[in-house]
C-alpha cells in the first residue's frame, strides 16, 4: 500500500533525479561525459542577445527543471512518493504541461528567428502528443478506477497494465519522447536550426535547460513505471529496486530509439497522431472501460 | 480567511478583466480580459462552495461551467479573429466597428 | 499554512492580472495572464477542490501557450520594441472598474452570508463526477455539445479550405492537394 | 597552477567546436572533421554553444557584411578562433587554437553577466525577428527599426493571412550546411515565404574542385585511373549522406557516414571499406521512418535530380555501392563518360551545380523551415565548382 514518504524525502528527490539524468548522460555519452559537460558550460560566460528579454528567458530556463520536479512529486520509488496526491495523474500532466510554457518562452526571449522556430515547432509538437497522451494515462487511471499514482501501481499486482493496454503504453512512450523533446521528437532544439529554442542559451542559462530537459525525460519514463509496468511489483527483489531497473529499462529503450530513428517532423506526426494514435487512445479507453465494468 | 475575503480577491480579478476588457482594443487583449474575469468566475464559486454548501457538488459543477466556457470562448474568439484577419486583415475591435460603416 | 498559501496567491492573482494590462510585451502579458490563473487554480486547491484546482492549472497552461502564438499572427507589435498605447475609452473605463468593484465589495460585506451547510465530502473529486454523471447528466451533455459544437463553429470559421480544395471538384482524387504533406499518406 | 586554471583546464579539455567553412575549403573542412572525430571533441550547433570557432578557408565578407566577425563575436568567453588554410595543417592549427582557448586571453576580464556587446544573433542572420510590424496599412507609418532592428512586414501568406514576414539570410555558418550558400528567406513564422539564392563571392581558386577533381584532371588531358574517381565519388556521396542524415536528426548515422567518408579518402581498400560501408547503406534504406519522413519533400518533376529528397537519398546510395565495387578499377578515366558526384563535368555547360542552385527558390516557397534544410540538404550543391570555374589562369577549367 502507498505510504507517505517522509519530509526529508522532498530535499532528496531533486538529488536523485539529478542522479539518475547523470548516469543517463553517461550511458548516451558519446565524446564528453557529462561532468566534463557541465564544467564546460560553468566555465562559460552567459551572453545576452540583442533586445532580448533577459528575464524571461531566465525564468523559462528555471521553469523547465522546476516543473520536471513538481511533477516527480508523485512519483512512488517503490511504493513511496514524496506525495501521493489524490490526483496524481492529472498533477502530472498539468506539471509536464508547464514545459509548454518554458520551452516556449525560451525560444522567444532572446529575439532570435532560429530560437523562434523551436518554440513554435515545440508548442505543434505539443497540439500533437497531448491529446493520444492524456487519452493514454486517463486509460491506465480508468484500468484502476482511480487518479492516485499509488493505487493504479497497486492495481497491477497481478496483471501489468502494459500487458493488456499495450495501444495506451506504446502512445505513452511516444508522448514521453515527445515532452521531453528528446530523441527522434527532438525538432524543437534541432541541429537543422542550430539548437532551436536553445540556440541562443550559454553557460549556465544553457545547463539549466538542457539539464531540465534530461530530468523531464527521466520523469516521463520513470512515471510509465507506475502507469503501465506495474510499479514496484516484482519477485525477489524489494520495491524501490524493482522500479530502478524498470525505470532503467524504459530509458535504455528510449536511448535506442533515439539511435535507430531519425528526427520525426511536426508536420507528419501531427496527422498520424489525430487521425490514427487518437482513435487508437479512444478505442483502447472503450476496451479498458468494458472490461473493468464486466469485473 | 474567510468566505468575504476569497470574495473581495474574486471581484477584484474580475474587475481588473472587466477594465482590461473596455479598453482594449486588440481582439486578443480583450479576450485576455474576459479570461481573467472567468478566473475571478471560477474563485467565487470554489469559494462559495467551501464556505457554504461544501455537501452539495453544485458549486464544483459552476467551477467545470467556467472553465468550459473559457475553453469555448478562446476557441471561438481566434477564429474570430482568424477569419476577419483573412478576410480585412482587422484585429482591433475598432476597426471591426469600421467594417459595419 | 493556508492562510498564508491563500494570502500570497491572492496578492500575486490580483498584482500579474494588473500587470496584463500594464507590460507592453505582449509574450509578458499572456504569462503574466497565465501566473494569475495558476494563482486562481492554487486558491482552488487552497480550498479542497485538489482536481478543479489542477485541471485548472493544466488547461490554463495549455492555453496561455497557444495564446501566445496567435498573439504574434496577429498582434502589431508583440514584442513591445515600441512603446504605443491601444487603448480606448479608458477614463470611463476605469469609472465603470471602480464603481462595480466598490459596489461588488460592499455587497460581498453586507449580504448574511448563509452559514455552512453540511461538511465536505471525503473525495470531492468522486462526488463531482457522481454529479455530474447523475443529477447534473443534463450540464454534461450540454456542456458536451457545447465542446462539439465549439469545435466544428471554430474550423468553419479558421479555414478557408474545404474538401473541394483538397479532393478537386468531383472528390475523387487521389492525394489531397495539401500545401503541405500530412503523414498518413492520404 | 591554481585551482581555477586547473578547472578550466579540466573543462576545456575537449572544446565544443564551430566550424564555418568557405567556398573552395573543402579539403580544409574534411582535414578538420577527421581530426574532431580523431579527437572527440564535440561540434557545436551553433556559436552559442561553442568555444573554438575554426574558419575552413579564409572567410571573406559577403557584400560588406563581416559574418564571420559577426559570428565570432556571437561566441560566449571563453574562446578562441582559428583559420586552417591548410589541410596538412589541421591538427596544428587545432592545438593552436585549444592553447588559445586556455590561456587568460581567452577569458574576458569581467566575467558574468556583462555580456551585452555579444552579438544579437547567429552571424548570418542580421534581421532579427523583431516582430513589430507597425507599418499597419490603417496607421499608415513607414516601416522603422527598433533596438536597431527592422520591423517586420506584412504579406500574404500561404494559407492566406497576412503576417509578418521576417528577412532571414541562412548561412553560410550553419552545421551541415552546403560551404559558401546564402540563402535570403522571407519566413512567416517558420514558413519559407520566398527563398533567392545570394550571388557568391567566390574566391578564385587556385586548385580544381575538391570533389570533381579527379574528372577535372582527365578533361585536362592528366592521367588518371577510374578506381580512383569512383573512390572520389563514394566519398562525395558518403559526405552528402553524412549532412543529409544529420539535417535529418539523424546523428547515429550520420556519423557513421562520416567515418566511412574518412576511411575513403584515406586510401583504406575497397575490402576494408565494405564492412563500414554496407551495413550503414543497408539500414538507411531500409529505414521506413526516414522514408516516411522525406518523401514527398523538394520534388522536382524532371531534370538530372527529378524525384523527391527521399528518391535522391536512395541515388546517393545506389551511387556509393556502385563506386565502392569500382574503387579497384585501373583503367583510365578518360575512356569513361566524365559524370562527377553531381552531374557531367565538361567545359561546355554550366557546372552541376549551378542546375541545383537554380532549382532552389521554386522548392523553397512554401515549404517549412525543417523541409527547406532537407530540400538543401538533399540537392547538396558544391559551391567549389563555382568557384573553380571562375579561376584566373583557365587551367583548371572547372
Amino acid at each position: 500500500m502507498a505510504e507517505p514518504a517522509p519530509p526529508w524525502a522532498a530535499l532528496v528527490l531533486p538529488l536523485a533525479l539529478a542522479l539518475v539524468a547523470t548516469a543517463l548522460a553517461t550511458a548516451d555519452a558519446r565524446s564528453t561525459g557529462p561532468g566534463r559537460e557541465v564544467l564546460r558550460l560553468l566555465v562559460q560566460q552567459r551572453r545576452i542577445t540583442r533586445a532580448a528579454d533577459v528575464p524571461l528567458v531566465r525564468l523559462a530556463t528555471t521553469l523547465l527543471p522546476v516543473a520536471a520536479v513538481l511533477a516527480a512529486a508523485v512519483l512512488p520509488l517503490g511504493f513511496r512518493p514524496v506525495s501521493d496526491l489524490p490526483d496524481g495523474i492529472v498533477w502530472f500532466n498539468a506539471m509536464e504541461a508547464l514545459a509548454w510554457a518554458a520551452v516556449w518562452l525560451a525560444g522567444w526571449g532572446p529575439n532570435s528567428t532560429l530560437s523562434l522556430i523551436g518554440g513554435y515547432r515545440f508548442l505543434a509538437q505539443g497540439l500533437a502528443y497531448e491529446l493520444p497522451h492524456m487519452l493514454a494515462i486517463t486509460t491506465a487511471a480508468l484500468g484502476a478506477q482511480s487518479l492516485r499514482v499509488g493505487a493504479v501501481a497497486d492495481a497491477q499486482a497481478g496483471l501489468w497494465f502494459a500487458v493488456w493496454m499495450p495501444a495506451a503504453f506504446g502512445i505513452y512512450l511516444l508522448s514521453a519522447l515527445a515532452m521531453a523533446f528528446w530523441g527522434p521528437f527532438d525538432q524543437p532544439v534541432g541541429r537543422d536550426t542550430a539548437g532551436g529554442a536553445a540556440a541562443e542559451l550559454s553557460g549556465v542559462d544553457r545547463l539549466v535547460f538542457l539539464g531540465g530537459r534530461r530530468l523531464l525525460l527521466v520523469v516521463a519514463a520513470a512515471f510509465s513505471v507506475p502507469l503501465f509496468l506495474g510499479g514496484g511489483h516484482g519477485p525477489l527483489l524489494p520495491g524501490w529496486a524493482w522500479t530502478l531497473i524498470k525505470t532503467a529499462a524504459v530509458l535504455g529503450l528510449l536511448l535506442w530509439v533515439r539511435r535507430r530513428v531519425p528526427t520525426v517532423r511536426t508536420e507528419r506526426y501531427m496527422e498520424l497522431s489525430w487521425v490514427v494514435l487518437t482513435p487508437l487512445a479512444v478505442a483502447q479507453a472503450l476496451v479498458v472501460a468494458v472490461v473493468v465494468l464486466k469485473k | 480567511m474567510n468566505l468575504e475575503l476569497f470574495l473581495i480577491t474574486a471581484a477584484a480579478l474580475f474587475c481588473v478583466g472587466l477594465y482590461g476588457a473596455l479598453t482594449q482594443q486588440s481582439i486578443v487583449m480583450l479576450m485576455m480580459g474576459l479570461e481573467l474575469m472567468l478566473g475571478g468566475v471560477i474563485l467565487a464559486a470554489g469559494a462559495a462552495w467551501h464556505h457554504i454548501a461544501p455537501a452539495a457538488a453544485d458549486g464544483q459543477v459552476l467551477i467545470v461551467v467556467a472553465i468550459t466556457a473559457m475553453a469555448v470562448e478562446m476557441a471561438i474568439g481566434f477564429a474570430v479573429v482568424t477569419a476577419l484577419f483573412r478576410s480585412r486583415e482587422v484585429d482591433t475591435t475598432d476597426m471591426a466597428a469600421e467594417l459595419r460603416e | 499554512m493556508s492562510t498564508a498559501a491563500f494570502w500570497a496567491l491572492a496578492v500575486l492573482a490580483v498584482a500579474s492580472g494588473i500587470m496584463v494590462f500594464r507590460f507592453d510585451s505582449m509574450a509578458r502579458a499572456t504569462f503574466s495572464l497565465l501566473t494569475a490563473l495558476l494563482c486562481v487554480g492554487g486558491e482552488l486547491i487552497v480550498l479542497g477542490l485538489d482536481y478543479l484546482g489542477v485541471v485548472t492549472v493544466l488547461m490554463m497552461t495549455i492555453e496561455m501557450a497557444i495564446m501566445a502564438v496567435f498573439m504574434i499572427m496577429f498582434m502589431m507589435n508583440p514584442a513591445g520594441l515600441m512603446p504605443m498605447t491601444m487603448l480606448h475609452n479608458r477614463r470611463g473605463a476605469a469609472l465603470i472598474c471602480a464603481g462595480s468593484f466598490t459596489s461588488l465589495v460592499v455587497g460581498i460585506l453586507l449580504v448574511p452570508w448563509p452559514r455552512r451547510v453540511g461538511r465536505a465530502p471525503a473525495d470531492p473529486t468522486m462526488d463531482l463526477g457522481m454529479s455530474l454523471m447523475g443529477p447534473q447528466m443534463l450540464t454534461m451533455m450540454t456542456l458536451g455539445m457545447a465542446l462539439f459544437a465549439t469545435i466544428v463553429a471554430t474550423v468553419v470559421l479558421a479555414t478557408r479550405r474545404g474538401r473541394y480544395d483538397r479532393y478537386g471538384d468531383d472528390l475523387r482524387a487521389a492525394r489531397p492537394d495539401d500545401p503541405v504533406r500530412g503523414g498518413v499518406g492520404r | 597552477m591554481d585551482l581555477r586554471a586547473r578547472l578550466t583546464r579540466a573543462a576545456l579539455a575537449r572544446p565544443a567546436v564551430l566550424l564555418a567553412t568557405s567556398p573552395g575549403a573543402t579539403r580544409e573542412r574534411l582535414a578538420v572533421e577527421a581530426e574532431l572525430g580523431r579527437r572527440g571533441w564535440p561540434s557545436a550547433a551553433g556559436p552559442a554553444s561553442a568555444d573554438l570557432l575554426v574558419f575552413a578557408g579564409v572567410p571573406l565578407p559577403l557584400r560588406d557584411d563581416d559574418w564571420a566577425e559577426r559570428v565570432w563575436t556571437a561566441v560566449p568567453a571563453p574562446k578562441a578562433r582559428v583559420t586552417v588554410t591548410d589541410a596538412e595543417h589541421a591538427a596544428h592549427t587545432l592545438d593552436h587554437g585549444h592553447r588559445t582557448l586556455l590561456t587568460p586571453a581567452a577569458h574576458p576580464a569581467e566575467r558574468h553577466e556583462t555580456a551585452t556587446a555579444a552579438a544579437p544573433d547567429h552571424g548570418p542572420h542580421d534581421s532579427q525577428g523583431s516582430h513589430g510590424g507597425m507599418d499597419h496599412a490603417h496607421h499608415g507609418r513607414p516601416p522603422g527599426t527598433v533596438a536597431g532592428l527592422p520591423l517586420a512586414e506584412r504579406a500574404e501568406d500561404r494559407d492566406g493571412l497576412r503576417l509578418d514576414r521576417l528577412h532571414v539570410p541562412l548561412g553560410p555558418a550553419l552545421p551541415d550546411w552546403p560551404a559558401g550558400l546564402v540563402l535570403r528567406l522571407e519566413l512567416q513564422g517558420d514558413v519559407v515565404r520566398r527563398a533567392e539564392v545570394d550571388p557568391m563571392p567566390t574566391p578564385a581558386a587556385s586548385r580544381p574542385a575538391f570533389w570533381s577533381e579527379p574528372w577535372l584532371k582527365a578533361l585536362a588531358g592528366e592521367p588518371g585511373t577510374s578506381g580512383e574517381a569512383a573512390r572520389r565519388r563514394c566519398a562525395a556521396h558518403l559526405d552528402s549522406l553524412g549532412r543529409f542524415l544529420g539535417v535529418a536528426g539523424w546523428s547515429d548515422a550520420a556519423t557513421r557516414a562520416r567515418r566511412a567518408r574518412d576511411r575513403t579518402l584515406g586510401d583504406a581498400h575497397g575490402e576494408e571499406l565494405r564492412p563500414l560501408v554496407h551495413p550503414l547503406v543497408r539500414r538507411v534504406r531500409k529505414s521506413r521512418t526516414l522514408r516516411w519522413l522525406t518523401a514527398g519533400v523538394g520534388e522536382l518533376p524532371g531534370g538530372p535530380v527529378a524525384g523527391d529528397a527521399h528518391s535522391r537519398l536512395i541515388g546517393w546510395l545506389d551511387g556509393i555501392e556502385y563506386a565502392l565495387d569500382a574503387i579497384g578499377d585501373r583503367t583510365p578515366l578518360a575512356d569513361h563518360p566524365l559524370i562527377g558526384p553531381r552531374g557531367r563535368v565538361d567545359d561546355t555547360e554550366a557546372p552541376a551545380s549551378r542546375t541545383l542552385l537554380a532549382a532552389l527558390p521554386a522548392l523553397l516557397a512554401g515549404a517549412e523551415f525543417a523541409c527547406a534544410r532537407l530540400v538543401v540538404a538533399s540537392l547538396d550543391p558544391d559551391l567549389d565548382e563555382l568557384a573553380a570555374r571562375r579561376a584566373p589562369d583557365g587551367r583548371t577549367h572547372g
